[in-house]
């Protein structure tokens, strides 16, 4: 037991939570919140933790303020916005000791049933509501700003950013924005004046936000699809994927309307179901468009099959993963990295497939885009593999950019004039010794080029063929295929230590942004650790220089079979005894606080030393 | 094995068409399906209607599932790309190369296993989209490829080869059709090249899903007595509610179209059907009388082939969708790329 | 270049290939020679290599007669049965020299045109049909016995032992058996009076078949699930499993008559699809009853997701693969062992299957049976890894066996006593500590067992739970329930070599009768190898203890991607250093003559002794 | 989340019914839908069919696929075993369970994107091969559990929330259930627990595949004007075309029944279905009629309820597999193993 402390005080560093009903209106009044401290140009980072339901099942938001700038999870809660009965006690239980909670205190609660170490904020919510609107509707919903108001009173925020930005949100509906206003100077004055000084959490101005853009991870790998070029989109709703196709008709809906006609520049279809999707998918990539599906592991067990198709036929396909918990239907809103294995082997027979994994928004605006180049460029499927923390949540990112100068890798395609100029084609032919063979999009030319592309055996001809040479070369050729690949691929980013580490630490994906923090924490306990974030698989021979170079290597996980490692033994040639895995797969994003005290407690840091680092 | 490739000797008789290419430039590779297989004949049907309607063959995407059926479209229009893909996913595949390029002619080749068995759900919700195709399933009853077990479009009470009666009721890939808003909808019977030509050309020339099933023997597991789907039960029991005609767009109307027993249908290219009426009590652009009849006759034990519907102004899938006209694969980044500035924007509205 | 010799000459020891053209109806007489030689007490291996196609493509059935017992493909062909004028040229190239060419002489071909060091024997097959028979159909069919007459003399083999299987044959045709007998006597007569002591290939009787049987994979398998109490069979047809499911049904048919109602005792369904065939089995199976389905690489990618459902929601499922050339539709009349990773980490998230590797038919039936007891009694999907090469061809196998008082495991399943005696049921509560909760079947007791299966996360009393700490001991459960499987899957089966060897060898399914042969002669030539035949997933640790007991381990396998020893790194933890990889995947079986080229010439085998070892 | 078990307090009035059964014993866990659900009136409705049914509830076996409608088996039948399995594979699921024990009662609950969308295939399968089974789908023409996207069963036109309007063709169950060869169609409204009641029941009592689709308003997502699944649209088009009463096997038939107007309908178990005819000419047993009134009447407008056909005698799945009548999941090794010497037989027919 921690010894009990007075109550916290912080300023711009401390974890908010708001526990709510889902359906109640909650989420965008706890997204004004966090938006509001952004405003004032500190760091936040926010999640969401919804059930796989509609209306009437807890959920919750999280709001972690870090003037320091760190954007993963910490773990732990130091003031709590405790509005759901059905999970209150639990909720009280998770604030950390001299913490805050704040109620709805319409219908009071005896003292005693509060921790005593904690610090109870009352506001009766539904009364305030119930006296200033008539309508159920209203009153329900304005509870959620009210508590807000509250909140900027209690914390010292600047109630002018907050005003700020509801204008902004109902720019185009006026009418609303009064009551808004007014529900918010409800809150913001019952705290000033009823629970003065009661809150030792404060946020202050800062200039830690810069330029920074607060996005979804869905929502910017919608927009680099847009930027890329992506016209054909055929998807089948799963969470957490859905946004992602979403956002992308609602971008190319503002993009991409051809001036003249006002039709679209592009096709988006929900299918009726993931087999179909992959399969327009792969039709369209064949027929010459840059196509693309989302969804999430259910989605690519079910696209095995056609997965194989387009790495033996050599079809481009761009496929986002956003990851849930598995297996099954698992925990469908729920965050981990567990498909990795499935969409690296995806198919029977002898397959692999091209991976990607972003570590944010920005990374996914940017790889979205690299994955259709990639997928052109190599003829073969690549999967961006996201997860729901960084799909779904809005996180601090640099602004997106695109460079007008660059132009878009549509890969070996054989223009008419090509074709025409005689040259033979064979549609598996490894003319460039890189064994990326040429490829022709159909109606290009009126006696050149037409093959036909299937997913059994053939020769370079694209013919059908049963003789085992044929298969095996055209089977060699794609492991060589692989190799190209690797020099194509997004390196690994590398950190190294300031001192000579004898440990690295090998992660991927939405992990980053726990690792950085934990990171700095472990060095300054005196435990310096080099950095390996992988980008992609197949790996790059830097990976196998970065563990042959450590005595000891972590690889750090959401999920429970530790994946990549398994990917990196397989293909690297390593030993696994080099690997110490660590494995967090809740289903919860994973928090500096973990990493900290499983990899302090492996590498032999002093046990005391490892309690505090983990604090 | 090695491939055989077809001998291309020009015959001198040969007589080409408007855009000077002769029927064997409609051709395919060398058939490797059985002797007397019913798919062959139609394979021949298609390089026939192609041919008179002057078609570019490269112009054309053949697209397949999975079984001998799907094997065919190696053995036509070697000039055209093809495609085939998994067993029974053809008409995503299909949809998804239509989404691409509006501007090809899209022709997908199916069996009864492939589209009404495992691909059930496709062949469905392909057609409820109004793709713009001709989707033809060699409906043979059977697996061939696998050997001849039942497909979903046995018959009840039909035989196998090896005795086995099958049970289960039979889809009716037609009267589904019907159901599911495809708007150019037949039936024909491999052995009826006349009868199949012209209901190819027509489902071409249609804007919007075009669906035939062609009843198409397999000699090697399903043209034995107690076989629905043998040769000689398709003849005895083949009622034909028209005789279609094809007349091309710029081509004028002859004499020989008797009002009252002859029926002129528009398509919305400016090309007709001439459909000679063979039951006069039957309107091929009433969607539920026709399924109405189909269902009566079809109980009677009647196989009824003809054009069973056509909407000649359907709306397609682009249409539904609001697709531009240029073709989405020609489009580049001048057309596809909002740029840095418009990104700059969009940054914006996320501070 | 080889030196060219004299005619071969060999007695009980060569190779056999027929070339004919697929629907010619040759099938059936090919098989009649290899069975003859076997009622001659002499071992044949036959392979049927077949096209995907049901007429007119090339097709051969190879009969390799071994008087030692190899069983194996040995590679090369001593003696061409050469009637398809499609492959002519491609046969005679592929006759050892010194070997023979049986041809069609109907049209004769010049002499020139034969290879020099080959002995031609010209039998005009066509003209001695067409003189005795006026049908065509009969004209085509009496052809194949004619050679077969041919053969039966010229390699001195007991005519009326093939006189005998003909009428055995013909039994319940006996219209048929004069005309068959009397096309032997013409191709026996031809080659008597024209061919005599040409070929010095000999067949003699021996004692060495003894009460071995001769049967198919797929054959065995399915009395496998007669015999285990398979009553549900759901599959759809897919080369080259579905002679599996048919034969079950011909053999419940016989077996699973109610004797008074004369109704079945078992429900055989041709499902629409894969996917709906597993999830009738997964059904049934939830259900109570034993029940299984056959298929190939596409199935298994097709049911991956219902895969991941079976394995959290625990239900038992029996899925025989019987693996054929990937990856996608691929070779599908070709045999490989290309399935491994998909069918171990089937599905999204976190899973792992179990899966079985028979060496032959005869473990084909014994795993199928074995198959039955460890779905029920880990309560998951357990895969049967078989492969074309076993399924698809008449081995020379032990007779079945089964044992009287075997009794079925049908695992942990609570009966109405049980749960009337009132124990508190909670589905997924590990009572025994071994991880395997205890299930009840729908249907039991009025009031107590009732529970809610679902592919989502539960707690131990299978209830919705979005709860981390839930789900994650729910997980763990599953990792400690496949250790307890690693106590009960069929235990690795290890050979030592007589003298201490350097090299261990890893193989398993049907490369083991290859392997057999390749060893006995390695060894001749001073190269002494251990043998570790591995027969399921997940590994005894008396694997890792094989592997940890040599220098260097060569792991031999039927696909390109290594996937065995993918397998092996990366769950034993083992350095991929200590393996070499020997991979054989054009579609055909391995043969010992890879088997010892590869081997030896990567342990260092002096290059001579390479050579001549291979031969 | 933590689970929240109901409390069974007991009513006082709570009639038990001939099994001693009160009605909360048919209840389950706490819906978690959204108040209003449709969804949850239907779970209501079996609850009341089964109670007076007077079901042994732990002889119904529930099972359903993913959605808001595929999570209410948890909400009623406490003590039945329940099967939640996998997105549009409850057909197949069911199929097996019934293939393992036939006599239990298999209840399959399923949405319009579970059945029409990704699962149309397994839903086509299932009904053509009769199995006994009572498969409801709950229909409310959006995929609730994932926010409101349009479904197959949408209609074309329709619009979403969000102003989106639906443009492919929809999907109409019932159409194709009559085509599929189902021998129990019904269509009916969650608001309607009058006519739905009954209709289960005598569905529960049925041999053979019963299906029925019951509209079934999502109010979060589809219950605005312009969509055409909202309560208020449904009950402005509702046409009955007969009242359907439920007679178990033994109870008389009472005086009340007038020829002409009402029609009674025995069913293989000996109960009848005392139909009262709200359309005169509206006659569910012929199934061509049927499915021709549908389209007629649909193509206007009108939605069409009630019992729409029923073949009281059908062949069920076990008919067609020839199951013995013992459930396969209650053999031994006694009626299924061969044993040792059978095998010896085998051995030497493979020498
Ligand atoms: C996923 C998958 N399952 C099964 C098969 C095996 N298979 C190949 S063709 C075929 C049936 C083809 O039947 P149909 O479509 O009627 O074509 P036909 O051969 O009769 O022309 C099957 C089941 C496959 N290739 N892929
Ligand atoms: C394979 C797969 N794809 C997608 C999903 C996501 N998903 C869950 S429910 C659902 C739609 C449900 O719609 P419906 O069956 O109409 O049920 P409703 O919620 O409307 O009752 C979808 C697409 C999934 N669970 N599994
Ligand atoms: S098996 Fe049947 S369908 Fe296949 S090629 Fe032969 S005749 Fe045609
Ligand atoms: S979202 Fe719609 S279908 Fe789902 S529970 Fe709510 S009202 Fe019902
Ligand atoms: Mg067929
Ligand atoms: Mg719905």
């Amino acid at each position: 037991m921690r010894a009990i402390t007075g109550p916290l005080a912080a300023t711009n560093d401390f974890v908010v939570k708001f526990a709510n009903i889902n359906g109640s209106g909650s989420a965008s009044a706890n997204e004004l919140f966090a938006r509001s401290i952004l405003r004032m140009g500190v760091p936040v980072a926010s999640r969401n933790i919804f059930p796989s339901n509609i209306q009437g099942l807890p959920t919750w938001y999280e709001v972690r303020v870090s003037g320091e700038g760190w954007l993963g999870r910490r773990g732990g809660v130091d003031f709590m916005v405790a509005l759901n009965p059905q999970t209150f006690d639990k909720d009280m239980a998770s604030i950390e000791p001299g913490g805050y909670l704040l109620y709805d205190s319409t219908k009071p609660i005896p003292p005693e049933k509060f921790r005593p170490d904690i610090t109870v904020l009352p506001i009766p919510l539904t009364e305030i509501c119930n006296k200033a609107y008539a309508d159920p509707r209203q009153r329900q919903l304005f509870k959620n700003i009210v508590y807000v108001g509250a909140m900027t009173s209690l914390l010292g925020m600047d109630l002018e950013a907050v005003k700020w930005l509801i204008a902004e949100q109902f720019e185009s509906k006026p009418k609303l924005l009064a009551p808004n206003i007014q529900a918010l100077g409800f809150g913001y004055e019952y705290a000033r004046d009823r629970l003065k000084d009661r809150c030792k959490l404060k946020v202050k101005r800062q200039d830690k936000v810069g330029e920074r853009i607060f996005i979804q991870g869905n929502n910017a790998a919608a927009l680099g699809c847009v930027w890329a070029g992506a016209t054909v989109c055929a998807w089948y709703p799963i969470t957490p994927s859905t946004s992602l196709a979403e956002n992308y008709n609602r971008h190319a809906s503002r993009f991409r309307i051809d001036p003249v006609s006002k039709k679209k520049n592009f096709a988006f279809l929900q299918a009726e179901d993931e087999i179909a999707a992959i399969g327009m998918v792969v039709g369209a990539s064949w027929n010459g468009a840059r196509a693309f599906t989302a969804t999430s592991g259910p989605g690519i067990s079910l696209m095995s099959e056609i997965f194989g198709f387009a790495y033996y036929a050599e079809v481009p396909a761009v496929v986002f993963d956003v990851q849930r918990g598995g297996p099954s239907t698992g925990m469908p809103t729920r965050t981990q990295q567990s498909d990795l294995l499935l969409a690296a082997y995806a198919s029977h027979g002898d397959t692999k497939h091209v991976l990607l994994f972003p570590e944010d928004p920005h990374e996914c605006f940017d790889f979205a885009a690299a994955a259709f180049d990639l997928a052109e460029r190599l003829q073969t499927p690549v999967f961006v593999m996201m997860d729901l923390d960084i799909g779904m949540n809005d996180w601090l990112v640099e602004p997106l950019s695109w460079d007008d100068t660059r132009r878009y890798d549509r890969g070996k395609v054989l223009s008419a004039e090509e074709l025409e100029a005689g040259k033979t084609f064979g549609r598996y032919i490894d003319v460039d010794g890189d064994a990326v063979p040429y490829r022709t999009i159909p109606g290009t030319h009126p006696s050149q080029g037409a093959y036909f592309t299937r997913g059994s055996s053939h020769d370079a001809y694209a013919r059908y063929s049963e003789e085992g040479a044929t298969y095996v070369a055209g089977m060699q050729r794609l492991l060589r295929k692989f190799e190209t690949a690797k020099s194509l691929v997004p390196k690994p980013a590398a950190r190294e230590a300031k001192e000579k580490a004898r440990f690295g630490v090998i992660y991927y994906g939405s992990t980053a942004v726990a690792m950085n923090e934990a990171v700095a924490v472990l060095e300054q306990k005196g435990l310096p650790l080099d950095l390996m974030r992988v980008r992609a698989f197949p790996f790059n021979d830097d990976v196998e220089a970065f563990i042959a170079a450590h005595e000891q290597v972590f690889v750090v996980e959401q999920n429970r079979d530790a994946q990549l490692m398994k990917l990196m033994v397989g293909e690297c040639a390593i030993d696994p005894a080099k690997f110490l895995p660590i494995l967090h797969f809740d289903g919860t994003p994973i928090t500096a606080r973990f990493i900290i005290k499983e990899i302090a407690a492996r590498a032999g840091l002093a046990e005391a030393e490892a309690q505090e680092a983990a604090q | 094995m090695t491939y055989i490739a077809k001998p291309k000797l020009h015959h001198p008789s040969l007589q080409p068409n408007a855009l000077g290419f002769t029927r064997r430039d409609y051709e395919g590779r060398i058939s490797t399906l059985c002797a007397g297989c019913g798919h062959d004949s139609i394979s021949a049907a298609i390089v026939q209607a192609c041919y008179e309607l002057s078609i570019e063959p490269h112009r054309v995407a053949k697209m397949s599932g999975i079984g001998c059926s799907s094997k065919t479209p190696d053995y036509f229009l070697g000039q055209a790309h093809g495609f085939n893909s998994v067993h029974g996913r053809m008409p995503s595949v299909l949809t998804g190369a239509a989404m691409a390029n509006r501007d090809l002619i899209y022709l997908g080749v199916s069996g009864d296993g492939d589209s009404a068995s495992i691909g059930l759900g496709q062949f469905a919700h392909a057609l409820r989209r109004g793709v713009n195709m001709v989707y033809i399933c060699e409906n043979n009853g059977v697996y061939g490829l696998t050997k001849g077990q039942f497909s979903a479009t046995a018959d009840a009470g039909a035989k196998s080869k090896s005795g086995e009666v099958h049970v289960d009721s039979a889809i009716d890939l037609i009267s589904m059709a019907l159901l599911l808003g495809a708007s150019y909808v037949a039936r024909s019977f491999s052995g009826d090249k006349k009868q199949l030509v012209p209901l190819i050309m027509g489902a071409i020339r249609h804007k919007g899903a075009a669906i035939l099933d062609v009843i198409s023997p397999c000699v090697t597991f399903n043209n034995h007595a107690g076989s629905t789907k043998s040769f000689d039960y398709v003849r005895e029991h083949d009622e034909a509610v028209n005789a279609v005609d094809f007349v091309p767009a710029r081509k004028e109307i002859t004499a020989d179209y008797e009002p009252g027993t002859t029926e002129l249908v528009r398509q919305h290219d400016g090309s007709y059907l001439k459909l000679a009426k063979l039951r006069p009590d039957y309107d091929p652009s009433n969607r539920i009388a026709a399924l109405a009849y189909l269902q009566e006759h079809q109980a009677q034990g009647e196989l009824v082939t003809g054009l069973i519907y056509v909407a000649p102004e359907a709306a397609d899938l682009h249409d539904h969708l609001g697709t531009a006209d240029t073709p989405l694969n020609t489009l580049t980044e001048k057309e596809l790329c909002p740029g840095a500035k418009a990104l700059e924007v969009v940054n914006g509205e996320y501070r």
